[in-house]
């Protein structure tokens, strides 16, 4: 695949070097600041479970007791397990509910040593669960066997009601679905704790909870025998809860996770800082847990043009890429989004996708890229809407992309049908099976050659000013997706600590 | 048992419904196309798309909820009243009850000159992986092939001693399958007694199978019809079933 | 007028249906599909592809002709009662009426994150060659963007002495969009009394602007509405028509 | 275009010489001798019109007359015109009634040659009126323009009412069709003369009849103002009468006819000497009037796989090309058929249909191909179906197709309806504007290439079996759509003479 587009590799190298410059602050930032969702998904890893009688998970009421009593600066692994020590609780849940009933106080003893050995114990029992379902993963995979085709066929599921979610994500799969996405409701990104149980009430998506993972998961593993070919499930480690869900994800082998922070800040108007710390401990564990992200730089299309703002996503890919990898992330993990998202009325406007498309897949040719449908130009028109998705599935097919997420004929109407799911499927078939090989075929010429360098040139420019300018103030400049989102505001910023000189977070020690 | 359509969770009732109407596109044209969607059972009706073709002319997309509710036990279909036999049992029991072959003449009538159809469930070849009524030895096959008229078709089925005449229709504008159908049954009546009128079996893509007594044939087959069906029904009809 | 569904010839009534049904695809399931088609008022209705998806559901596409007939004369819908002013009339009709600029507080509310649309009507930019209100001098725009709660949107009304709120809502899964708009007239109307109201507006591609009565708001804007029509709307409303 | 497929050109050469060594025999079997419809057409082209009150033309009636007396063998051009002379009677078309009524009998001078002037005086108006709407024509183009791109959109019209139907082409057009097909009644092609007059009642189709010809020209003549671009208009001289019809395309400026004996033969049983006759002569006419035929052998791939009878199309092709310029015809006339019929579900369908559709480009270069839609695979999935006609418009562009019949998404339904043709159109215009260049970037590999050779040696075969079994064999055993239609068989055969020694027809003398 490589090699089609001519890429100077003197300029991709140059491209890489400035995001890494551009990213640095960054992950200074996170790496000197730790959030609430951290210390939480800390204490998921040491074993605190469940939720109080309100749904209030008990990893939030102790966070919030430790928090009062002594800042999150420290960490909260070394107060609680102080805590643990004092007061001679064995079990951290229980803890947990005594330090919510107010019966428990909080201190950073002088010596921390033995309570972050303690802690350290803890933590890493909860890490080794994790990889058991790595291997467990990896296991199934030898069974039943990897889809045989390129690009993965990837679909959506969104019921709001985790019970009709299941018949459906298994019809998908029997269908022909390599990975299912089971959406979210469109209040989880903002709530700051992870809700608890099996669900059967969200808008427009499921809410993300172990319980639920553990039952899409379970069911999915059935259908990967039945139909002999280990079907991937998907969730969104975004919002305000990026390192727990990353956990739970974790603990209950998911295989692909949303993950994002630039989605959360644009589109769910969460504070920057906030989010990049917690973006940073997700991606450790994603890391850990052998589970591939996939990035949102597609989103930006929605609102920007997907021409004008071609190179803002190839400049946010090659951040995520630089975050993703300083956070242990492999390259075989970097499911780097980008979308068929331009206006069809342009003339050539399917040999500019192929030029944007391809320029991802050699910037980043061991990355499985996940290439997302039309939406934004898809109308009520569905039979139109059909025929945009077959030459977005053939631009998927034509530049190699690792990741088809497969657009819906009803994108502008409804959250897909079982059937609009089942005519998407066959339209993915008829492409992959008639036209799959076509790249053989396909030798860019000086239009899309053309085009593509005009992309990275302009990427480059950008990365330079961000260089200057800092990436914070690119975001609130309204560079990514034209909104505007400055690093002194938006949501969870609340949550964000300093880290102090002492703070210690045993997971991170074993990452 | 009682059902609804099934568009996102059990019960919900969406349907899909595309149509034009001779008015070009305003917000009365659209308020037109839900006043339409509500006649139909659709509450609520969601306009999705509405497009002007030409200048007298608008196209819409409408998705909605229908209140109807299916009852499967009301279902009217032609179900297959015969057994589904093999060509060694068709062959067994024309054998056993006719102790001769079992004539069939087939043609595709009036200026219709689809003969795929006909021929999928005539010729040797047949279709799906079941061969065609010529494979059956103990059924003696003319196929006219197409554009056969009427006369021609009653001479040749008189010709050949016909047991069972197969007639396929594909034009259907302007119903031409049925009139054509009605023009063939009524000429059958007209030249043949009852007792020695051949079965009248018509077939295409279509036909409504509960037609039958309206056009004066004796049965219909349509869309997907495999030769063996065909077969089995002639066993049936003609050499009685074989218990 | 009396019209009909136009397929290929003036007053045919031809119309496309498609839809699912939770059983398994066998001749039963096509009837029960036609039985839906006939309730549906399409008769004759040709059933032409039924496909099962999994175990339990047939996918299945309809075509016939509907009875029903359309009469535009008793057509629904809520037209533009008001004229549609330019930028320099919306504002000259603001500063001869009211003497003071005219309030705007606009939100998407609930969870939904979809500001595209409201963006469209308020910023600048505007949408189909349209500015947004904000370009009118004449009006005072606050856009609060989206995921705003409802109590912090009657705040910043009160705070910034709205005379118009406009509020988007998108994701209809659920009924989330009637059920905010509701939450929200609701507490307008709670927390202020009924002259010190700000006239409320609500926007998006799937609602009915037949429904604003039901919903507690003044008005309903749908798909395709551009800024121009809701500032003529808010000059007709707040400032009484200029003759 | 041309150069993809690395065809050996002295291959090409080759399959040229056999195919012209196969046609030889045909030609001279169409040379030697005559039907009651070339005859009908001198006398159309001599001044007969109208129909008696039965609506059987006068030509008809007076081809019938002069057969009865004297047989078709000397052409009926010197026993009419002899008739004219010796009766007195100067409108043929009142000799023509009264040879009806029996009134005139016809005999053949010993000396022609006054006889042979007058017809031919009278013959050589005909051909000038043909030749005023040629030169009209190309008037108009000059004035109104061709289409801005290619492929030239091609689309059908069938209500079977012209009052229906010219509304709904004149639709289409200002839709954005180049060229508009009125298909005829399922029953013409068996009628053994041309119905008169504006008709309304055809099933499937409207009559081809010359008042028809000219309310649709005219219709379409407006339009052309309108939308300022030359909108063809296309009929079929194909059936029992092809001659006659070619003759009154000429007469009312259409553009394009549909004019092949093999789907007679094939397709409506039409006794394959009657129809070569017929068709030699009516091609001669088209080549006049300036007319593109197109060719029909897209419609065997109705009746054979389009894989397994890939090449009787190129055979097929290559016959029509040798049949169409011994008849006069230039390359730029040459609308040869083919289609997009590989069974969807075939592994690398969709390259092969670019391998079938390329190999049709590079033998023939200069022929304004056309390129007929998907139809034996559709269903009544309209959605799936909407999606095939976009990548058949696609494989039309990539491959440089010259005419782009617009396939239907209810092709398995019904005939199109209004919106039919319009969501066609919007997926045409899609695919052209969006991907209309891609062919810049369109490459074959070996698939394609090696496919595409492979078609050819296939043909080279089969052209050689025929060279040595000859046509009219080939044709009775199946070779074509696998339709056996033996010579002695089928419509029409009744109607065919020998040409004898003074065998006169003043039309063939000036053409
Ligand atoms: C192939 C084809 C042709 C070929 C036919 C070749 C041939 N020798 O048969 C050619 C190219 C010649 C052709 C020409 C025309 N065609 Co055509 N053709 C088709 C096409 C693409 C496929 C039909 C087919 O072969 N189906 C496959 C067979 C196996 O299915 P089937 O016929 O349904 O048969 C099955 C059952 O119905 C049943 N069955 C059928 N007959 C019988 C009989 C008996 C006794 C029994 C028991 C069962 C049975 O069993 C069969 C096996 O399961 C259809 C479109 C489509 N995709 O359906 C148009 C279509 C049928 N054609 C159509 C038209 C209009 C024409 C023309 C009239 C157009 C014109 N004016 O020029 C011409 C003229 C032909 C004529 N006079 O009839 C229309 C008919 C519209 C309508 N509903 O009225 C269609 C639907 C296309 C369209 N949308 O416009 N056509
Ligand atoms: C862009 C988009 C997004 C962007 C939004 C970016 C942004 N900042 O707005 C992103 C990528 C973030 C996004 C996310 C999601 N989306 Co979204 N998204 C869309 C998309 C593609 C286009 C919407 C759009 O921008 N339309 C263009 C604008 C101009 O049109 P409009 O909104 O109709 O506005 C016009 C009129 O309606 C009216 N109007 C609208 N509001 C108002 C208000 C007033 C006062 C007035 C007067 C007029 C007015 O005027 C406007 C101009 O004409 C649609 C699909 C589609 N093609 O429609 C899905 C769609 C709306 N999304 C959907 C969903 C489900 C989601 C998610 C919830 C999925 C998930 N679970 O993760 C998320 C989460 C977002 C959330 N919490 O709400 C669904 C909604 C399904 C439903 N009917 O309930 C859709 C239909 C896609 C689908 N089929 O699943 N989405
Ligand atoms: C990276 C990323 N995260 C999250 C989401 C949306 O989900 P939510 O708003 O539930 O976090 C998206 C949307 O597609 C996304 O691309
Ligand atoms: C060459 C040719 N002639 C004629 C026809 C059909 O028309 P008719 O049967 O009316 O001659 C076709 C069908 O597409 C054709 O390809």
């Amino acid at each position: 695949m490589a090699g089609k587009l001519d890429l100077d590799a003197t300029v991709v190298a140059r491209a890489r070097a400035l995001a890494a410059r551009a990213g640095q602050p960054v992950v200074d930032l996170a790496r000197s600041h730790t959030t609430v969702s951290v210390e939480r998904a800390v204490l998921r890893l040491a074993g605190v479970t469940g939720a109080d009688p309100d749904g209030i998970p008990w990893v939030n009421r102790l966070v919030d007791a430790v928090r009062a009593d002594v800042g999150l600066g420290h960490g909260v692994a070394v107060p609680v397990f102080h805590a643990m020590e004092t007061t001679g609780v064995e079990d951290v849940t229980v803890l947990a509910q005594k330090a919510a009933a107010g019966s428990v106080r909080f201190t950073v003893p002088a010596a921390p040593g033995r309570a972050r050995q303690r802690a350290r114990r803890a933590t890493a029992a909860g890490l080794k669960r994790i990889d058991r379902r790595r291997a467990e993963r990896d296991r199934l995979i030898k069974r039943h066997g990897d889809p045989k085709q390129r690009p993965w066929i990837y679909l959506i599921v969104a019921t709001g009601d985790i019970y009709e979610d299941i018949p459906q994500a298994q019809a998908a799969a029997r269908a022909g679905a390599d990975v299912i996405a089971v959406i979210r409701s469109t209040g989880q990104s903002l709530l700051d704790y992870v809700p608890e149980g099996a669900t059967r009430e969200g808008f427009a998506g499921t809410y993300a909870t172990q319980e639920n993972f553990r039952l899409m998961r379970a069911a999915l593993d059935e259908t990967s025998k039945e139909v002999g070919r280990y079907v991937r499930l998907t969730n969104y480690a975004s919002g305000l809860c990026m390192p727990e869900i990353a956990t739970l994800a974790g603990l209950e082998r998911l295989d692909m996770m949303l993950n994002d922070s630039m989605y959360g800040i644009l589109f769910r108007d969460i504070n920057p800082i906030r989010t990049f710390v917690d973006q940073r401990f997700s991606r450790q564990i994603h890391a850990r847990a052998g589970i591939v992200i996939n990035t949102g730089e597609d989103n930006y299309l929605t609102t920007a043009d997907a021409v004008e703002a071609a190179h803002t996503v190839t400049v946010s890919q090659l951040m995520n890429e630089y975050f993703a990898h300083e956070a242990g992330l492999a390259d075989w993990q970097l499911g780097l989004g980008h979308a068929f998202e331009i206006n069809p009325d342009l003339p050539d406007s399917f040999r500019l996708e192929l030029a944007h498309a391809l320029l991802a897949r050699e910037l980043f040719p061991d990355a499985p890229l996940k290439w997302m449908p039309p939406t934004k130009h898809m109308t009520g028109d569905v039979f139109r809407g059909n025929l945009l998705d077959g030459f977005f599935n053939l631009a998927g097919a034509l530049t190699g992309q690792g990741i088809l997420l497969v657009g819906m004929m009803t994108e502008a109407v409804v959250t897909p049908w079982l059937s609009d799911r089942d005519i998407a499927l066959q339209n993915v078939r008829y492409v992959l099976n008639g036209a799959g090989n076509l790249h053989e075929d396909f030798t860019p010429g000086p239009f899309i050659r053309g085009r593509a360098n005009q992309v990275l040139s302009e990427a480059i420019d950008l990365l330079e000013r961000i260089v200057d300018d800092g990436m914070l103030n690119a975001i609130a400049d309204g560079t990514f997706g034209i909104m505007k989102r400055p690093a002194d505001r938006g949501k969870g910023l609340d949550g964000v600590e300093k880290q102090d000189e002492d703070y210690y977070n045993p997971v991170v020690e074993d990452l | 048992m009682i059902i609804r359509p099934y568009g996102d969770t059990t019960g919900d009732g969406m349907v899909q419904l595309s149509f034009t109407l001779p008015i070009p596109h305003d917000k009365r044209a659209e308020g037109a196309a839900l006043q339409l969607a509500g006649k139909m059972g659709m509450d609520p009706a969601m306009l999705v798309h509405a497009k002007q073709m030409g200048d007298g002319y608008t196209f819409f997309v409408v998705y909605g909820k229908v209140n109807h509710l299916v009852d499967t036990d009301k279902v009217h279909v032609v179900e297959r009243d015969f057994p589904l036999l093999s060509a060694k049992e068709v062959n067994a029991a024309i054998k056993r009850r006719l102790r001769r072959r079992l004539n069939v003449v087939g043609a595709c009538i009036g200026t219709d000159a689809h003969t795929v159809g006909i021929d999928a469930i005539l010729n040797l070849k047949g279709i799906a992986g079941e061969k065609g009524l010529e494979y059956y030895s103990e059924l003696s096959v003319t196929n006219m092939g197409a554009q056969v008229s009427v006369p021609d078709l009653v001479e040749t089925a008189r010709e050949k001693k016909a047991d069972a005449v197969l007639v396929s229709q594909v034009v259907t504008q302007r119903d031409a399958h049925l009139q054509n159908t009605r023009a063939m049954s009524a000429a059958f009546r007209e030249a043949l007694p009852a007792g020695r009128r051949p079965l009248l079996i018509v077939g295409g893509p279509r036909f409504d199978e509960l037609m039958a007594g309206e056009l004066g044939v004796d049965r219909i087959f349509s869309r997907g019809t495999t030769p063996r069906e065909v077969a089995s029904y002639l066993v049936h009809a003609l050499a009685g079933s074989p218990a």
